[in-house]
């Protein structure tokens, strides 16, 4: 029984307990793609798109888990089926716009081992979400992920030109970043209660 | 391919000079979402060597078995099997350690320090060698885990292991169990791995300098 | 656009003008150095090249230089007197450039002798040949050699010309001086300009600290002429070419474009004096007024002086103070500092300025890391983002500035690094950028 | 493919398509069978834990019941036993003393809280009429703040009595529950809330409110479904 | 020759400067801060004067510290740790422990601006970086209050100020609500009078709206601030607040009041206008100062906190270089069509 409104449950998903600066999901590409703002905004775009399918499929793969009563291929099942979406999806881009395949053709592969992906499916499924829920919940993440990545692109452009000390070069700036930020989004605790 | 070197300085590598998380920055997510206390940093850190170590054996050992073409697929399958055991057999152990963990021990399937190992490690070495080299990885992020792990429950909770450290009046630094906290716990470690790198680098060159100036 | 009822461009700066001091001081005849070298690259394009030889004669007026192509101008002699070589001689860019070493004879008279003129009812093509041929170039600083601004390609049209009489520099007061003492050469030479490109009208743009000069052209705007003289806002670069054309037809021009893709032709004041003053007479440039001010020169002033005149000979004359250690060819906003004092006054020397240790404060000031306050943005006449250029430049990025970030439009102004807080030197390292973004250019080429 | 293959052939032959079906379908068969007999092996561990966990919680809400039984809850039906999976079906507990005889109701709840989702499981007391126990099951409130709920002990001392009496003609609460600033209490259906975690004290008083808003009417309607059978 | 043997400098133009430096102006903005800094000692007493002292304190040493262990010259001279120190004081409680105040000190200048690059690269602002991390890692202490104007308050210190370092602050029973937190849990408003002239309870710097605009105002007419950001705060909050309150008085509060209340005056003039971290471009300040006027409103109505301009301010400072790209100016000459090459 989740009652969530649809509102709560995307304020939640891209703000107040956002992917990456409260879950930690998809750090990877967090501190990988953000380097560039360009490449950044195109990564929020794919990882947005498989999610919001992957969550469909998901979704899908839990009604048909359930009656058939085999939990314990959940994780084989997901795991697969998101593999398997990024393999499709990126084939049918290829197809229907090699301009976008282009832009994203890099990034699809990546996705795979996004975490963020597989943690989508595995929240949702956790929440017990219904169909619309669970579109509304890929959205919000998403849009969480994009957003979080974006923000962090834009800091790490400007402090490309900064003279910044040698030991905080790299990962270390990138993670201290995604803290401050993390601290930034805990003001946005209690939205959506 | 590492062929001179011997079984143990495979083990060796994953502890210190090649350590997954603090100099290749792999498999961030558990490192940070699950390190607020030490035990479950260790547990988790345990669980991931665990599924590391034997996704190791079995892809080396099944390594003239797999044709390249499915060889990622099957990494998947297999990574995901060690996986789902470790959960039912947490959940089986402690309901409490299953419930701090969460997803993050479904989440192990995705951490890029299990593909990557297979991939690169696994399918080329012998068994023997891969064991090693789990088993080092393994120990290796485990034990960057547990820095991770005590030093915010240290500063976040005044604890170790849940047994308190200090007085009743110490005040918590909250922020430490806190996602912030994660992100910058492993910044500060991350900071203090670069300093001895390059202050390593620096004695280096200048020893390297002096002996120049001696032969000059 | 307008602005508290005068026109004026957006952005751009308020530097102190410091022009009191000479602005009343009418213009004085110097006198002539104990050697004039006169370089023969004293415009943009080729250098002249020189018809007159070692140990020759030359009477003041006469040509001692011919144009080498269309991108080139005459020379003329600013004194009467021999010739004591053709050699390299030091200049403003700190390279050797060719010069004639002119030695005038004791009590050479600086009567001018009149040439063969070109009147207004000569066609277009010969008063553009009599300006080559007058050595006359863009006097405001520039020097980009005037006939080649007029000869206008075929499908293309003037319709505005605008005179410029801003000058925006603070501390000069040539064009201030010309206005007031040489209206009529102005107007004869505006004849002459509207004639040759056509255009239908005339504005004549004085900034609002010159009321006097302002209100002296107003009163001797000849009544057939059409146009008028715009009082325009006090602000620096108000002077640039294309901020006058913003200000007085709301019309930019293209990023890398010319006046002429949209209708207009601007022409320093003292240009069109000087082609008033020589073409009826067919005469040559044999000297220029020249502001010489600053707070190290003691008698600072408005002086007509003959091209060639060793800066430290017109330094002597005027007097400086002990601890000078900078002087500038121009103004202190876009004036070039003059690496020595043996390089001499040119056609494109609109003012001397001499500066003591004390007032350099760029000298003492601590340069500080760009604190992004966006005084630079504010300042920009072009809209570039100078605080982003700086720090692409500080990295090195030339080609980013240059792709991305439009750094071959800046025309260095000046008006970024003045209103820096942190002292960065914002123009010196564009100039530095632009010089290596030509340089990879040139190679790629 | 050892290292020596590829030295001697540089473009080796792709692998027939049976060496791929016999690669996945052979680590499909042992990952199948690993992944089913460790499920088989932890799955009575796994629900002989939950269960546990869930008599502990439900004891806990409950101070005097000493057995508890599983109740079903049709819109339609109201309360049955709960016999096998009736998945779907929103669950009761109902608790009984020593004698047998029943001492309340545990009901799970959960509402927003500051962080996320904190869910709980509440006593209701037919004697009583209110609310006697509540014990956290999940939550993430901020730690050392948002987490008294759970270590307050003023806070926790609004549950061992919290009105919830039912209306006259039984159709909703006699009383909404409702949170006040700390140390303004003074009706008993009233949640004394925390100084300082306001956010969460106010969730959980909510939630308390529209759970038994839901609950309390219809087990009170229905109160033999829970001794009729025992 | 007059100047004998002396060489010319040749530098490039221009050979001018405004005058202003980065020194005179983060001076002149300490100056600003001062009156506020002292109404915050004189509301809050010893306890307002030691809070701000140890902020102050602990932030130039920080810096000072870390320049001598990297082997730079001290960069204290620029004033600009001074404005931290003073701006990180002012968002404290007063009855902070004073040992907190120093951690966060040190957390303000080397987290927010020393790892960074020191002055000019720190994109967050130094002293809310310091704040916030201190919110999340002390919430309780943090969000204790102690009313101003208390009797007594030049003689004695509140009991949690000078608690022994690393351990829990014991309060006094005399904590109090701040006019937001009485609004957002009670629906209390506060008279306007008392929030403009600084009669309650809350930071050691919010207290006085009135002191910290004469600030801004002297700060403005300097041309050392931008006007446009708060301008752009103000606005926003006031036509948001404004607009929900005709909506619903009883539960939205009113425009002045979300105004006045908090730390927005403080942060509006003196924090969202550090240079550093906010846009260049006229819009870009434009539109920084609507978001940050749009989070506060945000979180205090519907968010879990009763204030929310830090996070605002913070979020701002992470959004600028995005605004700095999309509201760069079209260059002079890139409207008309373009001129062959």
């Amino acid at each position: 029984m989740v009652d969530d409104s649809l509102w709560t449950i995307f304020i939640n998903a891209s703000l107040v307990n956002n992917f990456v600066l409260a879950y930690f999901l998809g750090i990877c590409p967090f501190l990988g793609v953000s380097a560039k703002l360009e490449t950044a905004s195109r990564m929020g775009g794919a990882v947005t798109f498989v999610m919001l399918v992957s969550s469909i499929c998901a979704f899908g793969i839990q009604t048909l888990l359930v009656a058939i009563d085999a939990p314990y291929l959940k994780l084989i099942a997901f795991i697969a089926v998101i593999a398997s979406t990024v393999q499709l999806v990126e084939m049918f881009i290829k197809k229907v716009s090699p301009a976008l395949f282009r832009s994203l053709g890099i990034f699809l592969p990546l996705i795979t081992t996004n975490c963020a992906i597989l943690g989508l499916a595995l929240f949702q499924t956790n929440k017990g979400y219904s169909f619309v829920q669970c579109i509304v919940y890929a959205l919000g993440a998403g849009a969480g992920f994009t957003l979080a990545l974006v923000l962090m692109a834009g800091l790490r452009e400007k402090l490309e030109l900064a003279e910044v000390p040698d030991v905080t070069r790299g990962t270390a700036m990138a993670l201290m970043i995604a803290g401050l930020l993390s601290v930034t989004f805990m003001g946005f605790g209690g939205l959506g209660g | 391919m590492a062929s001179s070197k011997s079984s143990t300085d495979e083990f060796i590598k994953g502890l210190w000079n090649e350590n997954p998380v603090f100099v290749q920055v792999l498999g961030m997510c558990p490192v940070l979402a699950v390190s607020n206390t030490a035990m479950n940093a260790l547990a988790m850190g345990l669980a991931t060597a665990f599924v590391l170590i034997m996704s190791n054996i079995v892809v080396s050992s099944l390594r003239s078995f797999i044709p390249k073409q499915v060889r990622i697929a099957t990494y998947f399958l297999i990574i995901a099997t060690f996986v789902t055991v470790v959960d039912y057999v947490i959940q089986a152990v402690s309901l409490d350690l299953y419930k701090a963990l969460g997803a993050f021990i479904s989440l192990i399937v995705v951490n890029c320090l299990l593909l990557g190992r297979a991939e690169a490690f696994a399918s080329k070495n012998t068994i023997a060698r891969s064991t090693m080299d789990g088993l080092g990885m393994g120990i290796g992020f485990a034990f960057a885990l547990f820095c991770l792990g005590a030093v915010r429950e240290i500063l976040g909770n005044g604890s170790l292991f849940g047994a308190s450290l200090f007085h009743d009046s110490f005040e918590n630094w909250v922020v430490m169990i806190l996602p912030s906290g994660g992100f910058f716990t492993l910044a500060g470690w991350l900071l203090l791995f670069n300093w001895l790198k390059q202050r390593r680098a620096k004695r280096e060159a200048t020893t390297a300098l002096g002996l120049r100036k001696e032969v000059a | 656009m307008r602005l508290l009822g005068l026109k004026t461009f957006r952005h751009g700066v308020h530097p102190p003008e410091s022009k009191d001091e000479t602005s009343g001081l009418s213009i004085r005849q110097f006198p002539f150095a104990p050697l004039l070298i006169v370089p023969l690259v004293q415009h943009m394009g080729a250098p002249s090249i020189p018809v007159v030889e070692e140990g020759q004669e030359v009477e003041r007026g006469q040509r001692i230089g011919r144009p080498d192509g269309f991108m080139s101008v005459s020379m003329h002699a600013p004194a009467s007197g021999l010739v004591r070589r053709v050699a390299l001689a030091p200049s403003i860019s700190g390279r050797m450039v060719p010069a004639v070493y002119l030695e005038p004879f004791p009590g050479s008279t600086q009567e001018i002798e009149d040439g063969t003129p070109c009147p207004l009812e000569a066609t277009k093509d010969e008063i553009i040949a009599a300006i080559q041929d007058a050595g006359v170039v863009g006097l405001g600083g520039a020097a980009f050699p005037t006939h080649v601004k007029l000869k206008i390609p075929d499908g293309k049209f003037v319709d505005t010309l605008i005179i410029n009489g801003v000058e925006c520099e603070p501390f000069l007061t040539t064009d201030h001086r010309v206005m007031l003492e040489e209206s009529r050469d102005i107007f004869t030479g505006i004849r002459y300009l509207l004639k040759v490109t056509g255009a239908e009208r005339v504005i004549v743009a004085v900034e609002a600290n010159k009321p006097d000069a302002a209100e002296h052209l107003r009163e001797a705007f000849p009544s057939d002429l059409n146009g008028s003289v715009e009082v325009l806002q006090v602000k620096y670069p108000q002077g640039a070419e294309k901020m006058l054309f913003s200000a007085l037809l709301g019309r930019e021009v293209p990023s890398r474009g010319l006046p002429l893709d949209i209708h207009a032709l601007c022409c320093n004041v003292a240009t069109a004096a000087q082609i008033g003053q020589l073409l009826p007479r067919g005469r040559g440039i044999q000297e220029r007024v020249i502001t010489v001010t600053g707070p190290a020169v003691k008698r600072k002033g408005n002086y007509r002086i003959p091209i060639g005149t060793p800066l430290r000979f017109l330094l002597e004359h005027v007097g400086v103070a002990d601890d000078v250690n900078r002087v500038f060819l121009g103004g202190p906003m876009m004036g070039a500092a003059a690496p020595s004092l043996e390089i001499s006054i040119t056609k494109g020397t609109s003012g001397v300025t001499a500066f003591t240790d004390t007032a350099a404060e760029r000298t003492h000031s601590p340069v500080y890391p760009c604190i992004r306050c966006g005084y630079c943005v504010d300042a920009c006449p072009i809209f570039l983002d100078p605080s982003m250029l700086g720090r692409l430049a500080a990295s090195e990025q030339f080609s980013t500035m240059a792709d991305e970030h439009h750094l071959m439009d800046c025309f260095e102004c000046g008006s970024c690094s003045f209103v820096c807080p942190s002292h960065i030197p914002l123009v010196q390292r564009f100039r530095g950028a632009k010089a290596a973004v030509r340089k990879s250019k040139a190679g790629a080429a | 493919m050892s290292h020596s293959e590829l030295a001697t052939a540089p473009t080796p032959a792709p692998p027939s398509v049976w060496h791929m079906y016999r690669a996945m379908v052979g680590v499909g068969v042992f990952c199948g069978l690993l992944i089913v007999s460790v499920f088989q092996v932890t799955l009575p561990l796994i629900e002989r834990n939950k269960a546990e966990a869930l008599q502990k919680a439900i004891f806990q809400v409950l101070p005097n019941a000493s057995t508890s039984t599983t109740f079903s809850f049709d819109v339609d039906g109201g309360f049955k036993l709960l016999e096998g999976d009736d998945v779907g079906q929103p669950l009761v507990y109902a608790g009984y003393d020593d004698a047998e005889q029943l001492v309340g109701l545990a009901v799970e709840a959960q509402g927003m809280g500051y962080q996320d989702v904190i869910a709980l499981i509440y006593g209701y007391s037919f004697a009583e009429q209110a609310i006697i126990g509540i014990q956290v099951l999940e939550s993430k409130e901020t730690p050392g703040l948002g987490d008294k709920i759970e270590t307050d002990p003023d806070f926790l001392e609004n549950f061992q009595s919290l009105d919830v009496s039912v209306r006259g003609d039984g159709s909703a609460l006699a009383n909404s529950v409702v949170p006040v600033k700390h140390g303004e209490k003074t009706e008993p259906w009233e949640v004394d809330g925390i100084t300082g975690a306001t956010i969460s004290s106010v969730a959980i008083a909510n939630l308390l409110d529209r759970s038994a808003q839901y609950w309390v009417p219809r087990i009170r309607n229905n109160l033999r479904n829970f001794q009729g059978e025992d | 020759m007059a100047n004998g043997g002396k060489t010319l400098e040749i530098r490039t133009s221009p050979h001018i400067l405004s005058g202003y430096s980065v020194d005179t102006i983060m001076f002149n903005v300490v100056l600003a801060l001062l009156p506020v800094a002292g109404f915050a000692v004189f509301a809050f007493g010893l306890a307002g004067l030691l809070t701000l002292s140890m902020a102050v304190a602990s932030c130039v040493l920080t810096e000072h510290l870390i320049c001598r262990a990297a082997g730079k010259p001290s960069t204290v001279g620029d004033w600009s740790v001074t404005i931290t120190g003073l701006l990180y004081g002012l968002t404290l409680p007063p009855s902070l422990p004073l040992w907190m105040v120093a951690a966060g000190g040190v957390i303000c200048v080397a987290l927010g601006k020393a790892l960074f690059g020191g002055l000019g690269y720190n994109t967050f602002n130094p002293a809310l970086v310091g704040r916030a991390v201190l919110q999340a890692a002390f919430p309780v202490a943090m969000t204790s209050w102690i009313p101003g104007f208390a009797a007594g308050r030049f003689s004695s210190v509140p009991s949690s100020t000078l608690t022994l370092p690393f351990t829990s602050p014991e309060y006094d029973a005399i904590t109090s609500a701040t006019p937001l937190a009485l609004w957002k849990f009670g629906r209390e408003a506060t008279a306007t009078s008392d929030l403009a002239m600084g009669f309650i309870s809350g930071s050691a710097g919010e207290t006085s709206s009135v002191l910290i605009l004469v600030g801004g105002v002297y700060l403005i007419a300097r041309n050392m601030m931008s006007w446009r950001i708060p301008a752009s705060i103000f606005a926003t909050v006031f036509v948001f607040s404004g607009a929900l309150h005709l909506v619903d008085p009883t539960r939205y509060a009113s425009p002045i009041f979300m105004l006045f209340s908090g730390g927005l005056m403080l942060g509006a003039t003196f924090m969202a206008t550090d240079m550093v971290g906010s846009p260049m471009t006229s819009r870009g300040c434009y539109l920084y100062g609507a978001l940050i006027g749009v989070v506060t409103i945000v979180i205090r109505t519907w968010g879990g906190l009763p204030e929310g301009v830090m996070y605002a301010i913070l979020l701002g400072n992470a959004v600028t270089p995005h605004l700095d790209r999309w509201t760069r100016p079209t260059i002079y000459g890139a409207k008309g069509k373009e001129a062959p090459t």
